[in-house]
C-alpha cells in the first residue's frame, strides 16, 4: 500500500511541460527517477567490495567519472560521496540492501529521488548552450564519455552527466531551481539551434 | 591664501592663464618634523590640514608612496550619507557631512558636493525592517532619514522598475546624502596644507619604523630616514602592513572593491541610490557618467584589480534595477583596495605604539569621513587626547568585544 | 580571474569556490580562552598579508570540501593548495 | 547628387546595393559595407558631432575605435543607443543617426558659446568658481549637468535579448591583421584549438587598405583569401569576425564582445540576440592588435576635415570615398606617403609637409618620383575654417623642434591628413599589469620584452613592428611556439608567408607644433585630446598648479578620460607633459590600462540574467495551488512564499486575521517545504551536535526531536531549528529557510577542518522533503482520517517523531509547534507534496481548514514570544540576550561560540535584552524598527534604549502587541517606556515578558 514510488501521487515535477525541440536540439525534463547518496570512505576496502559486489559495477574512485551498472549509473561526486541513479521502484530495496550489508560501517545512504531533477539536452551545439551559463571546459577532449561534474549554471549548482556523442547531456538541477535553469536553456537553445 | 573666484578665473583669463600659483607642491623630505603623517589620501591630508590649521602644527609632514589622492580617494564613487545603524555611527559620520557642508568654502575649493538626496532600496520585509530600524535610529540620533513608499520612489526614480525580480516595497531616503568630486577635495586639502607650510611629499614610500620603549622615534622611507616623535597613520587598504612595520596586527581584511561609469550621458539620474540586496548602486556625475559600484571581491588582495564575476553582478543588477540603462555601455572600470574590519566600523585609534595613531579600516565608506576621520586624527596627534566622538571606534574593542556592528547595513559598498 | 585547483576535482573557475578566510588560524580551547587575547586574536586579528597567504577555500559548487589554497595576494598567482590536515610546502619568502 | 565624394571604382563596397539611411533628419544614401562614418563622407558631410566641453564643431577623424570626435545616437525610442563612434557603426537599411550634444541644432549650436569664451575656462575652472554665495551649488550643477553629458539615455527598457558564452581553447589570437592571421595558421597547422578574434566585420586589418603590399607574391585580397580559406578548412579553429576583446582579467581569461547583426529589429525575438558576450579561458596568447595613427598637435588641429592619414587611405581604398579633393599631408614618418600615392590614384591634389629634415624611405622617393609636392622641415601650424578645413599654415620648424619660424604660407585644401607616428595597440597587454617601455624608434610605449615564460605577447604592429616582413616573421615564430607551449609540434613555423622589405625612414617624435612667437591664441586651440577638449595650454596649467604625475594631469585635465580612452591621445599628452617639464620620454609612465578595450554594452554583461531569470525564483512543490487560490507571494531569499491567502472581498488585515483566528480555533496549514533540512549520520552525529548547539544532545532519545540555537564564534545567534534523533547515530537538522546554505557549508567546514576526527557525514536533504505544517486544537483529528499509525497524545507526544503513512505515502510527521497550537510538521517526499496538500484539503474541509501564510505565522510565533532568528536578533544577540538562558548547557565543556562569553563585553550590565511590549492604546500598532526611549518626548537627538523587532495586530489578544532588544529590558518589567515615531512624538507601551499567548504552553502538548 505505501510504495514510495506511487506512481499516481508522483502528480508534481517541478515542470509541467516536457519536452522542446529547436532545430537539432532538444531539451526534456526526465521522468523522475531514483537517486542514492551514498557516502563513504574510498580506501575501506570491505565498503568498495561490498557495495561494488551488490551494484555489480567497480565503484568510481576516478574524480569526474561515472559508471554504468545493471542497476542504473553511478556518479562520483567528491571523493566520498557517490550518486546513484536507478528505477524508482528499485530505491527502497537498494537502500535496504546497502544498509545490510554495510551495517556497523561508517557510511550513509541517503535518499534523493525527489530533491533533483534532471533535465536532458541533446544535439548538436548542446555544448554550446550549457556554456551559456557553465563554465566548465566542455571540449569533447575534456567531457566526454563516462564523465560527470558538479558545477554551476550562473547562479546555481548543477551536475552534468555525459550521455552520449550527440551530444547528449544529463543535467541534475535542484527541484526549485529547475524552471530557473529550463528558461534559460529553453532561450539558449532558441539562440544556438540554426535556423 | 591665493582665492579662487570668478574673478580671479577671469584675471588669469588675461593673462592668459600664465600667472596661476601652485595649488600644491611636492617636497623632499626634512630630516625632521614634528609629526609625520602617512598616507596622502583624504584622511591623511585632512589630517594635516587640521593639525596646521586648528592645532597649530605646521612642522609636518604627509608622506605619500604614489601621488596624494591615488589611493582609494581617488576611486571611490563619492557616496557621502551619515545613515548607519548605530549611534556613534550616526554622530561621526554626520559631523563629516556638516564639515562637507561648508568644505568648498572652508577650503575656498568647489568640491562640488552636491546634496541631491540618496535612496536606500528594501526589496523584502526583512529589508524593511531594516530601513525602518535605520531611519528610527538616524531621526532621533538628530541626522535626517525618511521613508518612501514604492510610489514615492517612483517619482525619486522616475525609470526604476519597482516590480524587479525582488520587488521594491520602498525606500530609506537621506535628503542630505550627497556626491562630491573625490579629486578636489584630495586637492582642496593638499592646497590648504600647503598653504599652512606642511610639507607634502610624494613618491616617497614609509618602509619602516623606529621605535624605543614602545615611542616611536623615527621613520623609514624610499627617500631616507625621518626623525619625528608623532606618526599618523591613515594609509587604508595597506593598514595592516603598517601595522606589521610597527610590530602589531590589525583586525583588518583588505579586499578589491570595484566600480565603474558609463559614457557620459545628458542628466538621467538625479539622486544616488543604493540597492543593498541586490548589490548595485549607481548615482551621475557631473560630467554625465553612471558611476556604478557593488559588492567588494571576497578575498584578500592587493592588486587594485578584481574578477569580472563581481563586474557582472552589478551589470545585472544595475539592468534590474534600471531596464532602460541596458542599451548604454561601460567606458572604464578599476578597483580600490579596501580594509575592512569584522564590524564594518572604522579605527580611529591609538596604537600599541605610544605616539603612533591610525585613523582607517574604513573599508569600504571612507570617503565621506575623510573631513572628520582628519580631524580627528590631528586632535589626537596634537594632545594625544581621545577625542569623544572617536573614543568608541578605539582598537580596544576588539578587545573587549564591544564592536560596532554595521554589518548588516554595508553589504553593499558605498 | 583566476582559477582554482581543487584537491579532488582539478582546475575550475573560481566562481565555484566561496573564499573561507585565512588559513591556520588556532581555535583556542575553553581554558586558553580565558586568556581573552587569544580568543580575540582569533576571532578578529588576521595577518591579511601582502604576499604568500595561506587561505581557505570551498569548493560550494563542485564536491563541497574544504581545503586551503596559498595565493600571492600581489598577483593573485596560486602558488600551491593542500588539505586541510597538510602543510604548504611554500615557505614564505617573498614579500612583494 | 548623391554620394558626391565616391569613388567610381575601387573600395570593398558593393555599389549594387544600396542603403538608406538618414543623418539628422536627412535621408541619404550609401552601399552595403560603408559605415555610417563612410556614408556620411561619401555625402560629403563634414560636421558630425560637438566636442563635449567647448562645443566646436566636429568632424570624422578617424575610420575605427579610435574615433574621438564622431560620436552619434542611433534608434528611436527604446531603440536608441547613445555616444556610438560613426566609423563603428554598419550601414544598414533604416539606420536612424542623430548627432547629440548640441542645441538646438548641430549647425547652430548655442553651446558654442563656451568656445568663444574658453579662454576664461582652462583645464579644472569648475574648481575655482561656483562658490558663491555658500551653498549655491546645487544651483550652479544644475546648468552644468544639463550642459554637460554626451548622449542621452533611452526611457524605455531595453526590447534586445543578448546571450553569453564560455568557451575553452589552447590559443587566443586577437587581431585578423597579417599578422594575427599568420599566427593563427600558424598554430592551426599544429593542431592547436584556436579562436581568432576580429573586432572588424572583415578580416584583413591594415591590409584590407593596403592594396599594393604584395604577399607570397600575392595581392593582399588574394593572400587574405588563400590564409583565410586555409584557416576555415581547420576544424580546430573558431573564428570570430566582428568582435572585439575588451577586457584581459589574468590568469588567461578574456571577454569579448560579439555583434550578432547589425540594426534594429523591432519585436525581435528574443533568440535572435544583439551581442554576445563571450568568457574566455585560454593556455596562450598573441595579440595582434595592430597600432593606431597619431594626430599632431597644432592651432585649430580639431577642424573638421582634419583626419589621420592612414584613416584617410581607409577611406579611399576600402570604401572608395575620397571626401576632399585638395589634400595636405601633414606628417613626420613615412607611413603617411602611402596615403598621398593613393590619393593621388584616387585623383586628388596632394602637397606633403613633413616635419623632418627628410627620408629616404621607399614610399617617399615613389611620391617624389610621382612628382607630388614634398617639404621637409616644416610644419602646419594652424588649420584655417571653422565648419570645414578651407587651408592650412605652414611654417618652418626651428632644429630642436622648440619654435617655428620663417615666412608663413597659406595654403589652401580641403583635407589635412595628419600622421604624428603610430602607438601600438598594447591594451590587452597593459590591462594585465604588463611591462611597457618607450620605444625611441617607434616613438611610443610598447611592451617590455623578457616575457617568455609569459602566456601572451604582442606581436606585428601591436609590438611596434611597422613592416610586413618582419611583421609576418614575428607572428609564424609566436604562432608555432604557442601551439608548441601547449603541446603541439615543435617551435619551428612552417611556410611562413613573406612580404617584400620595404625601406622606411625614421619617425621623429614631435609632440606639438610650437606656437608661432606672438600668437594670440597661444596653446589654447592645440587639441591633443579632441572628445574632451584638453589642450597643450591645459597641460602646461596643470604643471603649472602643481599636478606634476601623469595621473593629476589625467584628472585635472580629464585627457583620456573620454569615451575613446585617449586611444589617440594619450601618448602626445605624455610628450607633451616630458616636453613642457624636461623630462625624457623613457621617464614616462602611461597611465594605469583599464578594461573596457571599447565601450561595452550593460546589457551584453547582463546577458539573459534579468526578470526571473536574474536568479532562481525557487517554487515549493506545492506553489502552483498557492498561485492558484489567492496567495499573495512573499520573496524569501530567493524563495516564493505564501504571504497570505486573499479571498475574494479580503484585504491583507482580514486576510490575516482570518488565517491566525483558523489557527488558534480550528486548524490551519502552511507550506513549510522551504526549511532547511540536513541528514547527519554517524556514529559521531550526537558529539557533532553537542558541539554546534548550546544545549545537550548527546541523551535525546530515538524519535525525539529538541529545539537548538547554533552561536557564532563570538557567541552571537545566527541559526535556529529542530533537530530529531531518527536513530542512534542518524539525525534530521532543520535550519531556517533563508540559513540553509550557510548553516551548511558552516557545518561542514567544522567538520571538515577542525573536527575531522568525527565520523559524520551530511547530505542536504531540503528539496527532497516538502513540509506541512498542520496546527491548530483541530488538527489531530483532521490528521487522523490520512495517516495509518496512532497520533493519539499518548501515542505521539510532543516532540518527537513518527514515520508512518499519510495519504498512502510514506511520510515523517513531527509533533513540533512554532504556533504554540496543536501541530504537526508532515514531511513527505517533494513529489507527494502536492497530493498530500490536497489530502488534507479535502479531507480538511469539514475542520474549518484554512491554509495560512507567512504573515500569519509571525503572528502566531509572536503570540508566543518565539523569536525569527534575522527579525528579533541582529548578529549581536547571546542567547541571554533573548531571555533564553535555559538552552545553554552549564556542563558542557565547549560548544561553538561558549569561549566568547568570556568575553568583557557579554558580560556587561547594559546589554539589549529581548522582551515583550505591550502599547498602553491597545489599538496603536508600534512600528517596527521604532527606537525606545525611558522618558516620554525626550527631545532629539537623544540616545536610544533600544528599537522594536516585531510589532502586529494580535486577532486572538483583540490588541497589538510587540517584541523589541531594550537596554536592561528585562529590569524594566511591568514600566512604562516610550516608542518613539519618526516625528518625534511617543507612544506609552508597557514592559513585559516576551509571550502574550498561552504561557504555560499546553495548548501546543495537547
Ligand atoms: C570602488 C570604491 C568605491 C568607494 N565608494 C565610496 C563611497 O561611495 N563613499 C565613501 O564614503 N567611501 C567609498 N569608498 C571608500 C573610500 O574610498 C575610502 O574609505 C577612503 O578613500 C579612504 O581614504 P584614506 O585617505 O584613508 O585612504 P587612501 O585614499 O587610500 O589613501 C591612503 C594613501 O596611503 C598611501 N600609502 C599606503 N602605504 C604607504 C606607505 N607605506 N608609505 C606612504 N604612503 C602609503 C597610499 O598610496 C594612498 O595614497 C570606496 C572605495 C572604493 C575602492
Ligand atoms: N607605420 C606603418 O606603416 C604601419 C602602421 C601600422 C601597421 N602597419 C602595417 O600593418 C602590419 C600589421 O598588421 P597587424 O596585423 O600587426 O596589424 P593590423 O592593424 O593590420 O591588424 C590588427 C587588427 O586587430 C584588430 N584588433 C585590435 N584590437 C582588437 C581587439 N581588442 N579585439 C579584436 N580585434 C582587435 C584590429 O581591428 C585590426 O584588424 C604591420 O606589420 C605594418 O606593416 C604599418
Ligand atoms: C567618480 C569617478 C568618476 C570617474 N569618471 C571617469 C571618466 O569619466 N572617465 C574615465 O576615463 N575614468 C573615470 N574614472 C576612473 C579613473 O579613470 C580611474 O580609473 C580611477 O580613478 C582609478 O584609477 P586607476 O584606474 O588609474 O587605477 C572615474 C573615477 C571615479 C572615482
Ligand atoms: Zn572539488
Amino acid at each position: 500500500m505505501i510504495n514510495s514510488s506511487n506512481q499516481d501521487s508522483y502528480s508534481t515535477q517541478p515542470l509541467s511541460i516536457d519536452t522542446i525541440s529547436v532545430g537539432a536540439l532538444s531539451l526534456q525534463q526526465l521522468p523522475t527517477s531514483g537517486k542514492l547518496i551514498l557516502r563513504g570512505k574510498p580506501n575501506d576496502n570491505a565498503f568498495t567490495n561490498r557495495v561494488s559486489q551488490l551494484l555489480e559495477c567497480e565503484l568510481p574512485i576516478k574524480v569526474n567519472t561515472v559508471v554504468t551498472s545493471k542497476i542504473g549509473t553511478v556518479m562520483w561526486r567528491g571523493p566520498d560521496e557517490w550518486m546513484i541513479e536507478l528505477s524508482l521502484d528499485q530505491v527502497d530495496s537498494l537502500q535496504t540492501d546497502l544498509i545490510a550489508i554495510l551495517e556497523n560501517q561508517h557510511i550513509n545512504i541517503v535518499v534523493v529521488t525527489d530533491a533533483y531533477s534532471v533535465l536532458r539536452l541533446s544535439g548538436q551545439g548542446a555544448p554550446d548552450v550549457l556554456s551559456s551559463g557553465c563554465s566548465l571546459n566542455l571540449n569533447k577532449s575534456e567531457f566526454g564519455t563516462d564523465q560527470c561534474a558538479q558545477t554551476h549554471y550562473h547562479k546555481i549548482g548543477i551536475a552534468l552527466r555525459f550521455v552520449d556523442e550527440t551530444p547528449t547531456f544529463d543535467i541534475f538541477v535542484r527541484r526549485s531551481e529547475t524552471e530557473y535553469l529550463w528558461r534559460h536553456l529553453e532561450l539558449a537553445c532558441q539562440t544556438n539551434a540554426p535556423h | 591664501m591665493y582665492r579662487f573666484s570668478a574673478a580671479s578665473l577671469l584675471r588669469n583669463a588675461f593673462s592668459g592663464h600664465k600667472n596661476w600659483p601652485q595649488q600644491f607642491q611636492s617636497v623632499e623630505p626634512k630630516q625632521k618634523y614634528q609629526a609625520v603623517i602617512v598616507g596622502g589620501g583624504g584622511h591623511g591630508l585632512s589630517a594635516a590640514y587640521h593639525l596646521a590649521k586648528e592645532f597649530g602644527i605646521t612642522n609636518i609632514a604627509v608622506i605619500e608612496k604614489g601621488w596624494i589622492g591615488g589611493g582609494n580617494t581617488g576611486r571611490n564613487t563619492a557616496m557621502v550619507r551619515s545613515n548607519y545603524l548605530q549611534q556613534h555611527s550616526v554622530n561621526l559620520y554626520d559631523a563629516s557631512i556638516k564639515m562637507w557642508e561648508t568644505m568648498s568654502n572652508e577650503l575656498n575649493y568647489n568640491v562640488m558636493f552636491s546634496q541631491r538626496g540618496l535612496l536606500h532600496l528594501a526589496h523584502s520585509v526583512s529589508d524593511m525592517q531594516e530601513i525602518g530600524r535605520r531611519a528610527h535610529a538616524i531621526n532621533m540620533f538628530g541626522a535626517d532619514a525618511e521613508l518612501l513608499t514604492p510610489q514615492q520612489v517612483k517619482k525619486w526614480l522616475p525609470n526604476i522598475n519597482l516590480n524587479c525580480r525582488f520587488p521594491i516595497l520602498g525606500a530609506l531616503l537621506q535628503r542630505r546624502g550627497a556626491v562630491a568630486r573625490h579629486d578636489a577635495m584630495a586637492w582642496g586639502y593638499a592646497r590648504g596644507a600647503t598653504e599652512l607650510g606642511v610639507d607634502l611629499i610624494q613618491n616617497c614610500e614609509v618602509t619602516g619604523f623606529e621605535i624605543n620603549n614602545g615611542e616611536i622615534k623615527c621613520v623609514h622611507t624610499t627617500k631616507g630616514r625621518i626623525k619625528t616623535d608623532t606618526v599618523g597613520i591613515a594609509v587604508s587598504g595597506h593598514s595592516s602592513h603598517l601595522a606589521e612595520m610597527a610590530g602589531f596586527r590589525l583586525p583588518i581584511e583588505t579586499v578589491p572593491l570595484q566600480a565603474l561609469v558609463t559614457e557620459p550621458l545628458k542628466p538621467v539620474l538625479n539622486c544616488a541610490v543604493i540597492s543593498a540586496s541586490i548589490h548595485a548602486y549607481v548615482s551621475q556625475s557631473d560630467k554625465g557618467e553612471l558611476v556604478i559600484g557593488g559588492g567588494t571581491d571576497p578575498y584578500v588582495a592587493y592588486a587594485n584589480r578584481g574578477a569580472f564575476e563581481e563586474i557582472e553582478t552589478m551589470m545585472t543588477a544595475v539592468k534590474e534595477l534600471f531596464p532602460n540603462y541596458s542599451r548604454l555601455r561601460i567606458m572604464r572600470q578599476w578597483a580600490g583596495m579596501v580594509d575592512l574590519t569584522p564590524d564594518r566600523s572604522p579605527i580611529i585609534s591609538k596604537t600599541p605604539i605610544k605616539n603612533m595613531y591610525m585613523d582607517g579600516g574604513w573599508g569600504t565608506g571612507g570617503f565621506k569621513t575623510s573631513p572628520i576621520g582628519g580631524l580627528l586624527m590631528a586632535e589626537m596627534m596634537a594632545t594625544d587626547q581621545v577625542p569623544v566622538l572617536a573614543a568608541p571606534f578605539a582598537l580596544s574593542r576588539f578587545e573587549s568585544g564591544k564592536l560596532i556592528d554595521e554589518g548588516a547595513a554595508s553589504s553593499v559598498a558605498h | 580571474m583566476f582559477q582554482i585547483k581543487c584537491p579532488y576535482c582539478g582546475n575550475r573557475e573560481m566562481t565555484e569556490y566561496t573564499y573561507g578566510g585565512e588559513a591556520n588560524l588556532s581555535r583556542p580551547t575553553r581554558l586558553e580562552s580565558e586568556d581573552s587575547l587569544a580568543l580575540t586574536s582569533y576571532l578578529f586579528s588576521r595577518t591579511n598579508k601582502r604576499g604568500i597567504h595561506l587561505e581557505r577555500w570551498f569548493h560550494v559548487f563542485g564536491c563541497r570540501k574544504w581545503f586551503n589554497v596559498a595565493r600571492n595576494t600581489i598577483t593573485n598567482e596560486i602558488v600551491e593548495t593542500y588539505l586541510p590536515n597538510e602543510q604548504p610546502q611554500v615557505v614564505e619568502q617573498t614579500k612583494e | 547628387m548623391s554620394q558626391p565624394y565616391r569613388l567610381a571604382t575601387g573600395g570593398d563596397v558593393d555599389r549594387n546595393q544600396t542603403i538608406n539611411f538618414s543623418f539628422d533628419g536627412k535621408t541619404y544614401t550609401g552601399f552595403s559595407g560603408d559605415t555610417l562614418a563612410s556614408a556620411l563622407l561619401a555625402n560629403g558631410v563634414s560636421i558630425v558631432g560637438r566636442s563635449f566641453k567647448y562645443h566646436r564643431p566636429r568632424g570624422i577623424m578617424a575610420a575605427g575605435v579610435e574615433e574621438p570626435n564622431a560620436l552619434v545616437e542611433t534608434g528611436d525610442n527604446a531603440f536608441q543607443e547613445p555616444n556610438l563612434q560613426a566609423t563603428t557603426v554598419l550601414l544598414h537599411e533604416g539606420l536612424i543617426a542623430r548627432s547629440q550634444h548640441r542645441w538646438p541644432s548641430l549647425a547652430f549650436d548655442v553651446g558654442e558659446i563656451n568656445d568663444k569664451l574658453s579662454w576664461i575656462f582652462p583645464a579644472g575652472f569648475y574648481y575655482k568658481t561656483f562658490m558663491w554665495p555658500a551653498r549655491a551649488w546645487r544651483f550652479y550643477e544644475y546648468f552644468i549637468r544639463k550642459a554637460a553629458g554626451l548622449g542621452t539615455c533611452p526611457d524605455k527598457p531595453d526590447p534586445d535579448s543578448y546571450d553569453q558564452r564560455f568557451a575553452h581553447f589552447d590559443i587566443l589570437v586577437v587581431g585578423c591583421g597579417a599578422s594575427g592571421l599568420e599566427a593563427a595558421v600558424q598554430a592551426a597547422r599544429k593542431g592547436a584549438r584556436i579562436c581568432l578574434v576580429e573586432q572588424s566585420n572583415e578580416l584583413g586589418g591594415q591590409l584590407l587598405h593596403h592594396p599594393e603590399q604584395i604577399i607570397d607574391s600575392l595581392l593582399p585580397a588574394d593572400w587574405l583569401k588563400r590564409t583565410v580559406d586555409e584557416l576555415t578548412a581547420f576544424d580546430n579553429v573558431t573564428t570570430l569576425p566582428h568582435t572585439t576583446v575588451v577586457g584581459n582579467y589574468g590568469y588567461n581569461y578574456f571577454t569579448a564582445i560579439q555583434h550578432l547583426r547589425t540594426g534594429v529589429t523591432p519585436g525581435s525575438k528574443t533568440h535572435n540576440p544583439r551581442q554576445r558576450l563571450w568568457k574566455i579561458r585560454t593556455k596562450q596568447n598573441i595579440f595582434a592588435t595592430g597600432a593606431h595613427e597619431r594626430p599632431l598637435v597644432f592651432n585649430n588641429n580639431d577642424r573638421p576635415g582634419v583626419m589621420l592619414a592612414d584613416s584617410l587611405a581607409t577611406y579611399i581604398n576600402r570604401y572608395a570615398v575620397l571626401p576632399g579633393r585638395s589634400i595636405l599631408i601633414f606628417t613626420n614618418n613615412d607611413s603617411a606617403y602611402r596615403l598621398a600615392i593613393y590619393a593621388v590614384k584616387a585623383g586628388a591634389e596632394v602637397r606633403i609637409t613633413d616635419s623632418r629634415d627628410g627620408s629616404e624611405g621607399h614610399w617617399v622617393k615613389q611620391a617624389a618620383t610621382m612628382g607630388i609636392r614634398i617639404e621637409f622641415g616644416k610644419v602646419v601650424v594652424s588649420a584655417i575654417g571653422k565648419r570645414k578645413v578651407e587651408a592650412a599654415i605652414i611654417m618652418s620648424l626651428s632644429s630642436n623642434n622648440a619654435a617655428v619660424e620663417g615666412a608663413a604660407e597659406t595654403v589652401p585644401c580641403d583635407l589635412i591628413a595628419v600622421s604624428g607616428g603610430w602607438s601600438p595597440v598594447i591594451h590587452l597587454h597593459a590591462q594585465d599589469r604588463g611591462a611597457l617601455v618607450y620605444d625611441k624608434d617607434v616613438s611610443a610605449f610598447v611592451a617590455a620584452d623578457g616575457f617568455e615564460d609569459q602566456p601572451s605577447i604582442c606581436v606585428g604592429a601591436a609590438r611596434g613592428c611597422m613592416d610586413y616582413k618582419t611583421s609576418l616573421e614575428q607572428a609564424a615564430t609566436a604562432g608555432a611556439n604557442a601551439a608548441f607551449k601547449v603541446g603541439f609540434g615543435n617551435d619551428t613555423p612552417t611556410n611562413i608567408s613573406v612580404a617584400e622589405t620595404v625601406v622606411t625612414g625614421a619617425t621623429s617624435p614631435l609632440w606639438m607644433v610650437p606656437a608661432p612667437q606672438g600668437s594670440r591664441v597661444g596653446y589654447h586651440k592645440h587639441f591633443h585630446e579632441y572628445q574632451n577638449d584638453s589642450t597643450v595650454a591645459d597641460i602646461q596649467l596643470a604643471m603649472l598648479e602643481g599636478f606634476e604625475s601623469v595621473e593629476h594631469l589625467k584628472r585635472y585635465t580629464t585627457t583620456g578620460m573620454a569615451t575613446d580612452q585617449g586611444k589617440t591621445s594619450n601618448v602626445n599628452a605624455l610628450g607633451i607633459a616630458a616636453q613642457h617639464s624636461g623630462h625624457d620620454m623613457k621617464d614616462m609612465a602611461p597611465t594605469t590600462y583599464r578594461p573596457p578595450f571599447t565601450p561595452v554594452t550593460l546589457g551584453t554583461i547582463a546577458g539573459r540574467q534579468h526578470g526571473p531569470l536574474f536568479s532562481p525564483e525557487r517554487k515549493t512543490p506545492m506553489c502552483q495551488w498557492h498561485k492558484e487560490n489567492g496567495a499573495v507571494f512573499e520573496h524569501v531569499g530567493d524563495w516564493l512564499r505564501p504571504w497570505w491567502y486573499e479571498n475574494p472581498g479580503e484585504d491583507k488585515h482580514g486576510a490575516v486575521a482570518r488565517e491566525c483566528m483558523a489557527v488558534r480555533t480550528a486548524v490551519g496549514m502552511m507550506d513549510a517545504s522551504t526549511l532547511g533540512k540536513i541528514d547527519i549520520c554517524g556514529p559521531d552525529s550526537a558529539e557533532f551536535l553537542n558541539r554546534v548547539y548550546t544545549n545537550s544532545w548527546l541523551k535525546l532519545g530515538i524519535g525525539k526531536c529538541r529545539y537548538g540555537l547554533m552561536l557564532n564564534e563570538q557567541g552571537y545567534v545566527f541559526d535556529d531549528g529542530v533537530t530529531t534523533r531518527l536513530g542512534e547515530n542518524h539525525f534530521h537538522m532543520t535550519t531556517t529557510s533563508g540559513g540553509a546554505p550557510r548553516v551548511m557549508t558552516w557545518l561542514e567546514d567544522w567538520l571538515q577542518t577542525e573536527w575531522a576526527d568525527l565520523d559524520v557525514y551530511l547530505t542536504s536533504v531540503s528539496e527532497q522533503w516538502a513540509v506541512i505544517s498542520l496546527s491548530g486544537p483541530k488538527s489531530r483529528d483532521l490528521l487522523r482520517n490520512l495517516v495509518d499509525f496512532d497520533i493519539s497524545k499518548e501515542a505521539f507526544s510532543f516532540m518527537s517523531m513518527k514515520m508512518g503513512a499519510i495519504a498512502g505515502v510514506p511520510a515523517r510527521i513531527f509533533r513540533i509547534s512554532f504556533t504554540g497550537e496543536s501541530s504537526f510538521e508532515i514531511n513527505v517526499a517533494s513529489n507527494h507534496g502536492l497530493h498530500v496538500w490536497k489530502a488534507l484539503l479535502d479531507v480538511g474541509q469539514d475542520f474549518g481548514l484554512t491554509p495560512y501564510g507567512t504573515e500569519a505565522t509571525h503572528i502566531l510565533r509572536a503570540e508566543k514570544g518565539f523569536i525569527i532568528v534575522g527579525q528579533d536578533t541582529d548578529g549581536t544577540n547571546t542567547p541571554m540576550d533573548l531571555g533564553m538562558d535555559w538552552i545553554v548547557a552549564k556542563n558542557k565543556n565547549d560548544f561553538l561560540g561558549r569561549s566568547a562569553f568570556d568575553l568583557p563585553v557579554i558580560a556587561e550590565q547594559s546589554r539589549r535584552q529581548l522582551v515583550g511590549l505591550l502599547p498602553i492604546d491597545k489599538t496603536t500598532l508600534l512600528p517596527e524598527g521604532a527606537h525606545v526611549t525611558r522618558m516620554r518626548d525626550e527631545p532629539f537627538p537623544c540616545s536610544t534604549l533600544g528599537h522594536i523587532t516585531s510589532s502586529y495586530d494580535s486577532p486572538i489578544l483583540g490588541r497589538t502587541i510587540a517584541m523589541g532588544l531594550i537596554e536592561n529590558g528585562r529590569d524594566l518589567i511591568n514600566q512604562s517606556i516610550f516608542a518613539r515615531n519618526l516625528d518625534g512624538s511617543s507612544i506609552e507601551m508597557m514592559v513585559c515578558e516576551p509571550a502574550f499567548y498561552d504561557n504555560e504552553g499546553g495548548k501546543s502538548r495537547d
